[in-house]
């Protein structure tokens, strides 16, 4: 008998996390790979809602969250790919050449 | 099991034209990558365009739900296709002109174009969260990509994967906003909500604050969407970044589309709580006009001006989203129109000037433009006259519609707010015509030809431009109808 | 109506001479541009004698109404003229003494330069001077009171090249616009209270009133403004610091502006406004006092000028005092015939010293005119020192001499008038002596030789002259000149003798009969006669004073000064009154103007807030921009934050739903 | 049990979540998310979200994680080692995470603190997913299709190496006239 | 007829249009030149219609015409003439017909496009004053705001961006306000019609509260406190001024200064009648401040084109004061003023421009002595300024007199102070535009470079004598240009007289007088 409040604070806890990383993390994959946790806490968060709703409804939202996981990711790396390849670094905070000085 | 009935796929009909389009030319840009023949390419996509608003019309007439009312033909949908295609129309042939000069000329660009197209075709026309998500993210994903599209120039990578990341990071709200949303109503469609109002979910249990915090999730993630303050600050740079069509499409098709879904989540399924959400889009729409304009006022780089000024004008549609009801809708939609219409203009003049590598991006390289080049300069100039909203622009009704909306559901301080912003923010883009017109030029540029594409995107923008300033009833009858209908 | 006089025609003709000279006088020649600015005058001169002979078939007052001028509401003025008797004189004089002296300068300004301009601008003297004097209500009359005082200002800045000259015009213009200043206010109090400046329908309704005690009284009000405008017209203390810097203009515009017409307007006016004076005792004293404080004032400072021209114009000033004096005593008929005989023997004394000046090739400092003319200058000028002469017996009011019988009567009236007294009268007869003093000094020092001719030096400063005579040796004037002298001379001599047994006051008494019964006469010991024999003896003391001082024994008058330093050097500076007003008005108001009121509030306070408004916009975007700094993870923040404070909004800040 | 179960692997994923945080290096990071990514299904698999569960293995864990890691081998990515220069990630950073985290899980926490969940009830069967897969949400599955597409797309557009040559050197000499071109000008 | 009188105003607003079709298809500048020229004459000729065929007994709108235009919102194209606006709409085609004259040779680049914008600028004053749509007015107010601010910044003088840019957002600042104004009125009524909105605002349908109403009063006054410009909104006069071409300094004082007094009579005093009541004291000590400190600076200005700014300030200050004290003389005399300004200034500004075409400065010290050189320029110099120094018979002084007159005797308090302090720019006026003559014209011819200015040549000669000549016979017949608005302007002042015997005694024309 867990309360469904215990998988959504958890889902909240994971979502946090996710959002910390971004912040906190220095360079860019980590970053990348923070939202991607992020997104992992919302998808909790779902399956826990179809659970208590008894609905197939959520568990197939994950499905979509999670092949929009994967295109996300795929065009995330050739981004950060072409960055790397114009810049040769992976560090967030060097990525400042656009913005008012 | 049954057949899926045919006029469900009359009703996604602009989409299904543009991903064969978009198809189409995936298939023919290997073989027509360079040359003269790249040119294929552009109008194909052009063609597939024209096609597609045909397929509006076919849409229209089979107004109703497809897909598990999934999606919903009516006159808002209509509303927003005919908007987003024909922005799409027009930048692609903006970009029959750009990319040449460029030397960026790619099958894949028009591609990437008319799936976003597809993308923000299902954002405007779903009413269920799941499929606006997938909506938004396909429309997302080819734009992060076209950001990147120079993709040797630093720039260009650079803000590619500023917006990517952050875009992606307010996604992540928006979409835990969508998960506290269905575990609150226990569905994803947004007319279901609405029916069965949000007080009361499946387990008899009133779950308000929790659809108030994801309305605030999914504000968020709409509001960086549209750079709406204080989720705007990536604009700027994003826009200066991005090739500079890109730029002028992501600050019309992509916004309007989010626009579009803010309307039908906070108006059709959220209407229980306005009164509550309303003080967060009060606010937002105060603080946006203000740091955009303000931001935009020092400015050096015109992209990046008009990024602030894009800020600025969401601020101007969050005014009238502001004032609720068919109003405010009617209001929302009609100033999209002008604003994607004079701004898809103002970044075409833009485009075109910038040279090769967008070397001509500064406003020093505007001097005395407008008397060497005296159609281009007027153009531009009506541009900007519209987004200062001088009259007889679509720009300046639109303001009014806005102004008019708020004062009539008695926002007086906001309206207030926004009139001096207007006139604040007309500082900035006079001063491009100050530029323009009043400053001698230091270095002789050349312009590059004016092809027939270019001709012909400026020339559509303008007459849209002018015919919502002087003529607005139809626009604004189609408007009101969809706010209507939207509502019901 | 049995006669239309057209009156209109009068001024109108002097107008098209001024226009024909304003459109085709550069290209006439100097005859034929002198031809148009003398002709038109004459004609209007021989109108106005047939106006004379129209006379007695008039009725009285004749009134004309052309077209509105202004009509709104109940604001209904037209361009009407009306003929009485006090229009007529003054119609006589100054289309007679103004055709004289457009004679005159013919010979007098054949030499300068903008020959067509002086015609022309002096014609235009005349259209306004003849509007002023017909008018038949006060706003056609303030068209005249105005114009009068653009020509003047054009006139006195006719050698414009000279900075003395056009701040001389500037300052006349400017005096006498503080005068129409308050003028103009009367006219408001007026029309506030009467609906209507047209003067047969305004007096009968003044005349309805009853007189007033106090001072706080409408008709004293509008008297007293009325008589503010007068002293800027009239220079009278404390405007009068005009007019002798008026001196700059040519002498001709000297005798027929700033003598002989333009300055008696004020005098026309508040006789004009008889019915109304004659209603505010209060306002009548405060003439009276005015007027023979200015009377003993000017002719103070007469008394130590040097340039005879400025002899002249506090001369002019003390004179018009004495026309006040008239008009503050309740005689206005009295003053009238002063402004008249005024006229002759003043014009005829600036032709004279215009004459004078031309013989001597612009020299105005009299002493300079004594030394450069060896053996005196009667020698070489016969004509202009006979005419000289006889201005000045009646100027003095040396009996028989014009002069003599209005400046009788106006001292008479001040000693016995109800309104007068004893100390005004005293004061007036002081100025008397003054007058005859300095008047005879000026015709002693300029005609005669210096007793100690052989040692003489020239003791002046080099005077100011005009830049376009040459230098000749002394001559008289040429016929055009000399003429109009001797017409004035007769007129200075025999024009008092009209009024021999108050003939001419009675004729004007019609205009005079306002309805308020006359204050019982004071009596006095010997009545006239006493009066009249007070005047000559004083009149007589003077010139046997000035005989002293400058023929017998010269030297006297510097041991004198020396005696009475710092008195000297208070009336030869004119009482420093121009200094006074340009430290404590002019000068102050200039600073205060550009350093408070330019420098401080409009550029600096005004539109300094303007700026500092976009200012603060744009340094408030500067701020913003800083935060713009391109850093992905502070943007992120940014998101973050704007996600917290939209959170924390829905979770507490929210109205429960 | 289940709750034992729920707090171990809850606990676990957040400990995977904090030590992709601690962690260095990118790889690390991307293995602690993978971590969490299998704890995760776990608590899928208590929710009787089976099908999810694999997936997330599958898929998620499997495919996509292995596509990170790949990268980070690609680009030989290594420890940053650069000093901060978000000033306001640095001083607000922490402030705004607490008052977000306090915030979303209280309210969520709150709302729903009466409602507990049954092992109980059925595990949710592949069958009907699928089933609703190709009725209820036929239009997103095959908007998918789009996305996949889009993506696929993207990264050609920006991760391929396939310039040629001579049209690079042709843009070049372009580019270098007009720059003649101006300087003479000028 | 009947056809021209019920377009005419239409043909009045969009003839300037049609020359700038005309003008961009001529090739070569002295046909550009000729073309404005005819365009701009034949407007004026065509604006000559309307006083011809006024009913003076008529003070409602005539020439009306009325096409709906976007029925969404119930805007029509109104467009109709009455007393406030026939004279100024006469006033604008006619300064803009010597604007192109004065242009003829001191503009040399872009010519074609600096008439295109004289022309469009013409076209927006008009539509100003015609206008009886609450839409299409603001439609042309702005309209005229864009060409001006292009005049003064692509043809004006050194420091002619900054001005540009300041007159632009100024004056936008105050539109915004009116705007929002406009759409509350319109959110009232239902529609943008001036005369709906006006009778329905009469018939008190909207109780509106005092608080309200001082609102939307102050909506539209700032907009038009701006544009006069009130003291203390006057700053961007000096500078908009001082660096436009001669043309814009003509046309900005000549007319667009008029929109806002205009704007007051039409907008404020007839749909507010109860605020401008209420503000009229501040707005008139707020006038008569401008009166004189207007002078005063302007008194102590080295430039002489701030100089004449700031003397419009002055000049404006009385429009104030007549309109803002209702009484008929005053208001009357306030709509005369606004037409004698607009001659009078732009005549100096013309004068100024002259000579700044010949020497290239503004700078007073600069000159001195001109008369000697340039004469026949020293008498219409002279003439001009006695028109604007008030002297009677010239124009200046029926306005200025008939303002101080209608303030002194009119009904509202302290109304003697008033005029009585309004009379002291009588004397100030004189003090700077003496002194301004003085330092110009008079003195000695010092400057060796002023020893050699050509006098003014024909084209000159004919700008300055019809300037000349008009204020001359608007000195002397006022009444055939007041006769025409009285009517209109007992309508306008009606609500704010106190008794209704007064009014309709100030009504009554004395035509005894003097008889």
């Amino acid at each position: 008998m867990v309360p469904l409040s215990y998988y959504l604070a958890l889902s909240a806890i994971l979502f946090c996390l996710g959002v910390a990383g971004f912040l906190f993390k220095q360079d860019i994959i980590t970053v990348f790979i923070s939202i991607e946790l992020m997104l992992n806490g919302v998808n909790l968060a779902f399956v826990a809602f179809s659970h208590a709703l008894h609905q197939v409804a959520g568990n197939v939202f994950v499905f979509f969250v999670m092949v929009v996981a994967a295109a996300e990711a795929a065009v995330g790396l050739a981004i950060i790919i072409a960055v790397v390849r114009n810049r040769n670094t992976l560090a967030v905070d060097e990525l400042s050449q656009l913005g008012d000085k | 099991m049954n057949l899926v009935p045919t006029e469900f796929y009359l009703r996604i009909l602009p989409e299904i034209v543009l991903s064969v389009f978009a198809l189409l030319i995936m298939v023919i840009a290997g073989p027509a990558r360079h040359g003269s023949r790249a040119r294929v390419n552009g109008w194909l996509a052009f063609i597939g365009c024209l096609i597609a608003l045909a397929a509006v019309t076919v849409q229209a007439a089979h107004p109703g739900d497809a897909f598990s009312s999934m999606f919903r033909v009516d006159d808002f949908t209509i509303f927003l296709h005919v908007v987003l295609i024909a922005a799409t129309a027009v930048i692609v042939l903006l970009a029959m002109d750009y990319l040449p000069q460029q030397g960026l000329e790619r099958g894949e660009f028009y591609a990437l174009l008319l799936f976003a197209t597809v993308g923000m075709g299902f954002m405007v026309g779903s009413v269920e969260l799941i499929m606006i998500f997938i909506g938004l993210e396909i429309s997302s994903i080819a734009t992060y990509v076209l950001c990147g599209y120079r993709r040797h120039n630093s720039h260009s990578t650079e803000a590619s994967l500023k917006y990517f990341l952050l875009g992606s990071f307010a996604t992540a709200f928006f979409l835990y906003g969508i998960a506290l949303l269905y575990g609150a109503s226990g569905t994803t469609n947004l007319y279901q909500m609405a029916n069965q109002g949000l007080h009361i979910s499946p387990d008899g249990i009133s779950h308000a604050g929790l659809v108030l915090a994801a309305a605030g999730l999914m504000f968020i993630g709409l509001g960086f969407k549209v750079s709406a303050a204080p989720f705007q600050m990536w604009t700027p740079d994003v826009y200066e970044g991005a090739p500079a069509l890109v730029t002028g499409f992501m600050s019309a098709g992509p916004k309007a589309a989010a626009f579009a879904v803010a309307l039908r989540v906070f108006y059709v399924a959220l209407q229980d709580s306005s009164a509550t959400w309303f003080w967060m889009i009060w606010a937002a729409a105060i603080l946006s006009m203000c740091l955009g304009n303000l931001g935009a006022l020092r400015q050096t780089n015109i992209k990046r001006m008009l990024a602030y000024s894009s800020i600025a004008q969401a601020g101007y549609v969050l005014v009238a989203f502001a004032a609720l009801g068919a109003q405010g809708a009617s209001a929302v939609l009609f100033y999209l129109a002008a604003y994607v219409a004079m701004n898809i203009g103002a970044f075409a003049v833009i485009s075109h000037w910038a040279h090769r590598e967008e070397r001509y991006v500064e406003l020093k390289d505007y001097a005395g433009l407008g008397f060497r080049f005296p159609w281009l300069g007027f153009c531009l100039s009506i541009f900007l006259f519209s987004l200062i909203g001088v009259p007889l622009t679509g720009g300046f009704f639109g303001k009014l519609y806005v102004f008019q909306a708020a004062l009539h559901a008695h926002l007086i301080g906001l309206t207030v707010i926004a009139l001096l912003n207007s006139a604040l923010a007309a500082y900035y883009y006079l001063r491009v015509m100050v530029y323009l017109y009043m400053r001698p030029q230091e270095q002789p540029i050349e312009c590059a030809p004016f092809t027939a594409p270019l001709w012909l995107a400026v020339a559509s923008c303008l007459g849209v431009t002018f015919w919502l300033g002087i003529f607005p009833t139809r626009a604004l009858d189609f408007a009101v109808k969809s706010a209507q209908q939207l509502l019901h | 109506m049995p006669i239309a006089l057209h009156l209109w025609i009068i001024p109108l003709l002097c107008f098209t001479g001024f226009l024909v000279n304003l459109v085709f006088g550069r290209r006439l020649s100097q005859r034929a541009a002198g031809a148009v600015g003398v002709l038109f005058p004459a004609v209007a001169f021989g109108y106005a004698l047939w106006v004379v002979s129209q006379w007695s078939a008039l009725p009285h007052p004749y009134l004309e109404n052309h077209a509105w001028w202004m009509q709104t509401g109940l604001l209904s003025i037209p361009f009407g003229f009306q003929l009485d008797q006090l229009s007529l004189v003054m119609l006589l004089i100054v289309t007679g003494v103004g055709l004289l002296i457009h004679i005159y300068s013919l010979g007098y300004m054949a030499h300068e330069g903008g020959f067509y301009r002086f015609f022309c601008l002096l014609n235009v003297f005349m259209f306004f001077m003849l509007t002023l004097v017909l008018a038949n209500n006060y706003l056609l009359m303030f068209i005249g009171w105005e114009g009068v005082g653009f020509a003047s200002y054009m006139l006195i800045g006719f050698y414009f090249h000279k900075d003395s000259a056009s701040r001389a015009g500037m300052k006349a213009f400017i005096t006498n616009r503080i005068g129409d200043f308050a003028f103009l206010i009367g006219l408001f109090y007026i029309f506030d209270h009467f609906h209507t400046f047209t003067f047969s329908q305004l007096f009968p309704q003044v005349q309805r009133m009853p007189v007033e005690a106090s001072w706080g009284g409408p008709l004293t009000i509008i008297a007293l403004l009325l008589f503010i405008g007068a002293t800027g017209k009239s220079a009278q203390i404390p405007l009068y610091v005009w007019l002798p810097d008026a001196m700059e203009g040519p002498t001709p515009v000297s005798a027929l502006i700033h003598a002989a017409t333009m300055v008696t307007a004020g005098v026309y006016m508040v006789c004009r406004s008889a019915s109304i004076y004659d209603r505010a005792p209060h306002a009548l004293s405060v003439v009276l006092a005015i007027g023979a404080l200015t009377a003993l004032f000017a002719a103070s400072i007469g008394l130590l000028q040097r340039d005879i021209k400025k002899v002249l114009a506090y001369s002019t000033v003390s004179q018009l005092g004495y026309m006040f004096m008239a008009c503050g005593a309740a005689m206005y008929g009295a003053g009238v015939f002063h402004l008249m005989t005024h006229a002759f023997f003043k014009g005829l004394l600036f032709l004279g010293a215009g004459s004078v000046i031309h013989a001597m090739s612009g020299e105005q400092d009299m002493w300079a005119i004594r030394a450069a003319a060896p053996g005196g200058l009667r020698k070489y000028a016969p004509i202009t020192f006979i005419t000289f002469l006889i201005a000045t017996c009646a100027i003095s009011g040396i009996p028989f001499f014009s002069g003599f019988y209005s400046k009788d009567k106006i001292l008479y009236d001040t000693l016995t008038s109800g309104h007068g007294s004893a100390l005004w009268w005293a004061v007036g007869t002081l100025a008397a002596l003054m007058t005859s003093f300095y008047m005879f000094r000026a015709l002693f020092v300029t005609f005669f030789a210096d007793p100690q001719a052989a040692a003489a030096k020239v003791k002046a400063k080099p005077a100011h002259g005009h830049d376009d005579h040459g230098h000749h040796a002394p001559h008289e004037s040429p016929k055009a000149m000399t003429v109009p002298l001797m017409i004035l001379g007769f007129l200075a001599l025999v024009g008092g003798y009209i009024g021999i047994g108050d003939r001419f006051e009675h004729f004007l008494d019609p205009i005079f009969a306002t309805g308020v019964p006359p204050l019982p006469v004071r009596e006095i010991a010997g009545g006239e006669w006493t009066v009249t024999i007070i005047s000559v003896s004083i009149a007589v003391l003077g010139l046997l004073l000035a005989w002293l001082f400058y023929l017998k024994n010269p030297a006297l008058p510097e041991k004198l000064a020396d005696s009475m330093h710092g008195l000297y050097e208070l009336v030869f500076n004119k009482y420093w009154v121009d200094e006074l007003y340009g430290a404590l008005i002019t000068r102050p108001l200039a600073a205060f103007s550009r350093v408070v009121l330019w420098r401080g509030v409009d550029a600096g306070l005004i539109d300094g807030a303007v700026n500092g408004v976009g200012y603060t916009a744009g340094a408030a975007g500067n701020g913003l921009r800083r935060q713009a700094s391109g850093n992905i993870r502070s943007y992120a923040s940014w998101v973050a934050l704007g996600a917290a404070v939209v959170l924390l909004y829905m979770y507490w800040g929210g109205p429960r739903v | 049990m289940q709750l034992t179960l729920f707090l171990i692997f809850g606990a676990l994923a957040v400990a995977g979540a904090i030590n992709l945080l601690v962690q260095r290096h990118p790889i690390y990071s991307a293995l602690s998310l993978v971590t969490v990514m299998g704890a995760l299904a776990v608590e899928y698999l208590l929710l009787g979200a089976e099908f999810i569960a694999f997936v997330q293995i599958i898929v998620y864990a499997g495919a996509i994680m292995v596509l990170f890691v790949f990268v980070i081998m690609v680009l030989n990515a290594g420890e940053v080692i650069d000093q901060p220069r978000s000033r306001i990630a640095a001083f607000l950073g922490l402030p705004i995470l607490t008052l977000l985290a306090i915030e979303l899980i209280s309210r969520v926490y709150g709302d729903f603190g009466a409602t507990t969940l049954t092992m109980g009830s059925p595990m949710v069967q592949t069958g009907p997913i699928g089933q609703s897969l190709f009725h209820e949400f036929l239009l997103p599955f095959e908007v998918t299709s789009v996305l996949f597409l889009v993506g696929v797309l993207g990264a050609v557009v920006l991760a391929a190496r396939r310039e040629k040559p001579q049209v690079v050197a042709a843009t070049r000499q372009q580019h270098d006239q007009e720059k003649a071109m101006a300087a003479a000008q000028r | 007829m009947d056809f021209l009188n019920h377009t005419i105003v239409s043909w009045t607003i969009f003839l300037p249009l049609l020359g700038i079709v005309a003008l961009l298809l001529v090739r070569g500048e002295k046909q550009e030149r000729m073309t404005a020229l005819i365009f701009t004459t034949a407007t004026f000729l065509l604006s000559l219609h309307l006083p011809f065929h006024f009913n003076s007994a008529e003070g409602g709108f005539q020439f009306l015409q009325r096409i709906p235009w976007i029925p969404a919102f119930d805007i029509h194209y109104t467009v109709g003439a009455d007393g406030l606006s026939l004279w100024l709409a006469v006033l604008t085609t006619f300064l803009s017909v010597l604007g192109v004259l004065v242009s003829w040779k001191s503009i040399k680049k872009n010519v074609k496009a600096f008439f295109i914008l004289l022309l469009l600028l013409e076209c927006g004053m008009l539509g100003v004053f015609f206008s009886l749509d609450l839409f299409l007015f603001y439609l042309f107010w702005e309209v005229t705001l864009v060409p001006m601010a292009f005049l003064i910044g692509i043809w004006g003088h050194e420091r002619r961006l900054y001005a540009a840019v300041k007159f632009f957002l100024y004056t936008m600042a105050g539109s915004v306000l009116m705007l929002g104004c406009i759409l509350w009125l319109y959110n009232l009524s239902g529609t943008f019609d001036y005369m709906t909105i006006r009778q329905q605002m009469a018939s008190g349908l909207y109780h509106l509260s005092p608080g309200t109403e001082m609102w939307l009063f102050l909506g539209f006054f700032i907009a038009f406190a701006i544009k006069v410009p009130l003291f203390p909104f006057h700053t961007w006069l000096p500078d908009a001024h001082t660096e436009a071409p001669t043309a814009g300094s003509v046309l900005l004082a000549g007319v667009l200064l008029k929109m806002g007094p205009y704007g007051m009579l039409r907008f404020d005093l007839g749909l507010f009648p109860n605020a401008s009541r209420a503000a009229a004291g501040w707005i008139v000590v707020l006038g008569l401040i401008g009166i004189i400190y207007g002078a005063l600076v302007a008194f102590v200005q080295p430039n002489m084109k701030k100089l004449v700014a700031y003397s419009s300030v002055s000049h404006m200050g009385f429009i104030m004061v007549g309109v803002f004290t209702f009484s008929l003389i005053g208001t009357q005399g306030a709509i005369y003023q606004m037409l004698n300004h607009g001659v009078s200034t732009g005549g100096l500004f013309i004068l100024v421009g002259m000579l700044y075409e010949r020497r290239h400065t503004f700078d007073l010290s600069e000159y001195g002595g001109i008369a000697k050189v340039m004469p026949i320029y020293a008498g219409f110099f002279i003439w001009i300024v006695m028109s604007s120094v008030g002297l009677p018979l010239l124009n200046g002084f029926v306005g200025e007199f008939m303002i101080m007159l209608g303030t002194f005797t009119a009904t509202v308090a302290h109304a003697h102070v008033y005029g009585m302090v309004a009379a002291v720019g009588v004397i100030v006026g004189a003090m700077y535009l003496l002194h301004w003559t003085r330092h110009t014209i008079w003195g000695e011819l010092a400057n060796a470079r002023n020893k050699v200015l050509q006098d003014l040549d024909r084209r000159e000669i004919f700008v300055l004598t019809t300037i000349a000549l008009l204020t001359l016979f608007m000195g002397v017949a006022s009444p055939y240009f007041l006769n025409k608005t009285s009517a209109t302007t007992a309508q306008v002042v009606q609500p704010f007289q106190p008794h209704p015997a007064v009014q309709s005694a100030g009504l009554v024309v004395r035509q005894g007088a003097g008889q």
